[in-house]
């Protein structure tokens, strides 16, 4: 298991070469390998210049690894990355990432999007939009918080 | 006990931590203190449903006791990913 | 869409890498990119030489595009990719790839499982274990089958 | 018209393509008629349920026809990813 919390930027095909790297050469009954790489969106119409990603150092770190243990606990997974930027991104920009690795594709796919769902409501980040004439808050969705539901 | 607010919290109340000297028993007991003191805290805690707090940077419920907490952090629901 | 069928390895970070260049630089409106990589797995307990990997020239390409090409009309997707190997494989090769790119994240992930579902029973390819002592065709699972039945 | 035959099928046949000259109007007319050749296609064709046909390479059923076709492909089923 891996949690990385950073400023700085990412290559998440190398990110996925080291993860398999780990899973595949080093564990015989791997046979799925699953990533998801959020990117920075423009949904502002071209005019969004930079989004700010604030976190709360700390917590961060401890609720994404208790997010990964969950995982970990109801699925048999090999391994299991998550890296979540902060700070300033540009749009197309990596924003974080997720890979889990198992035995089946099913339980591949569905750790990760339970890591992602728990990621994107339970980890401490908010995002703030500065566009060319203004900024604000990004709202956290009802179909966020819905999505947890299929999880209980 | 350390206090701590993100986002638009943070820029309501005007500083991302503060120490508070408060003997209140429960988040909510903390909350009604600091609406007390100024309009911009009255401004930041509006509406509780737009909240969400960490005691000792575990999501707690706004009833949750405060005994022994060294830290207590308000800001609005996440939005990660 | 890029759809490739090759005896072949590939490198899958660095196919991720691509693809993400095209999907995001290239699209403002992409946030979500989905991998899932294929791994000779050994299930036969240590004994699994070689894997042997047949498939059906021209149907394969034909198979593999229709199926793509399906995904990208039920959902609304950047761009899709498919790699898939036959020939010769050793346990802990990577045997086949699929990546999507989306605006958002259930998109991406759903029309991944899609791809690979329709892949896996509907793409002419059939594997083979060489074995340490002796060989077996690898039989198709009633759950693979079963998992179409989600789509309809 | 080409037969092709792949994995086990052609593994029992012994051969993974082969020129059938055939009137036959369906898949299934054309099965018969294979089967009634030797015991080797008895052994492939035994089960029908364990197995696929393509003509001219789409996926169809055992009673579709074979006006037209360039090319039939019988196989187990398919076991890609």
């Amino acid at each position: 298991m891996r949690i990385v919390v950073q400023e700085a930027g990412f290559d998440a095909g190398r990110e996925l070469t080291r993860f398999s790297a780990r899973s595949g050469a080093g564990d015989p009954g791997i046979g799925a390998i699953v990533s998801f790489t959020g990117v920075v969106r423009d949904t502002a119409k071209g005019t969004l210049e930079v989004m700010q990603i604030e976190h709360y150092p700390g917590m961060t770190e401890a609720a994404l690894t208790k997010i990964a243990q969950e995982a970990m606990t109801r699925w048999v997974l090999g391994d299991v990355l998550v890296i979540h930027r902060f700070g300033q991104l540009a749009p197309g920009d990596q924003i974080m990432m997720v890979a889990t690795s198992s035995a089946h594709r099913k339980d591949a796919f569905e750790a990760a999007e339970y890591l992602m769902d728990y990621l994107k409501s339970r980890a401490p980040f908010w995002k703030k939009e500065i566009l060319r004439d203004g900024a604000q808050w990004v709202g956290a969705r009802d179909e966020d918080e819905d999505a947890l539901g299929r999880w209980d | 006990m350390d206090v701590l607010y993100f986002a638009w919290v943070r820029e309501r109340i005007g500083l991302p931590k503060e120490r508070v000297e408060t003997s209140a028993a429960t988040v909510i007991a903390l909350v009604e203190e600091l609406r007390a003191r100024e309009d911009r805290y009255g401004a930041a805690f509006a509406d509780l449903s737009a909240l969400r707090v960490a005691v000792d940077q575990e999501l707690v419920d706004f009833d949750a006791p405060l005994a022994g907490a060294r830290e207590v952090a308000f800001f609005p629901p996440m939005t990660g990913g």
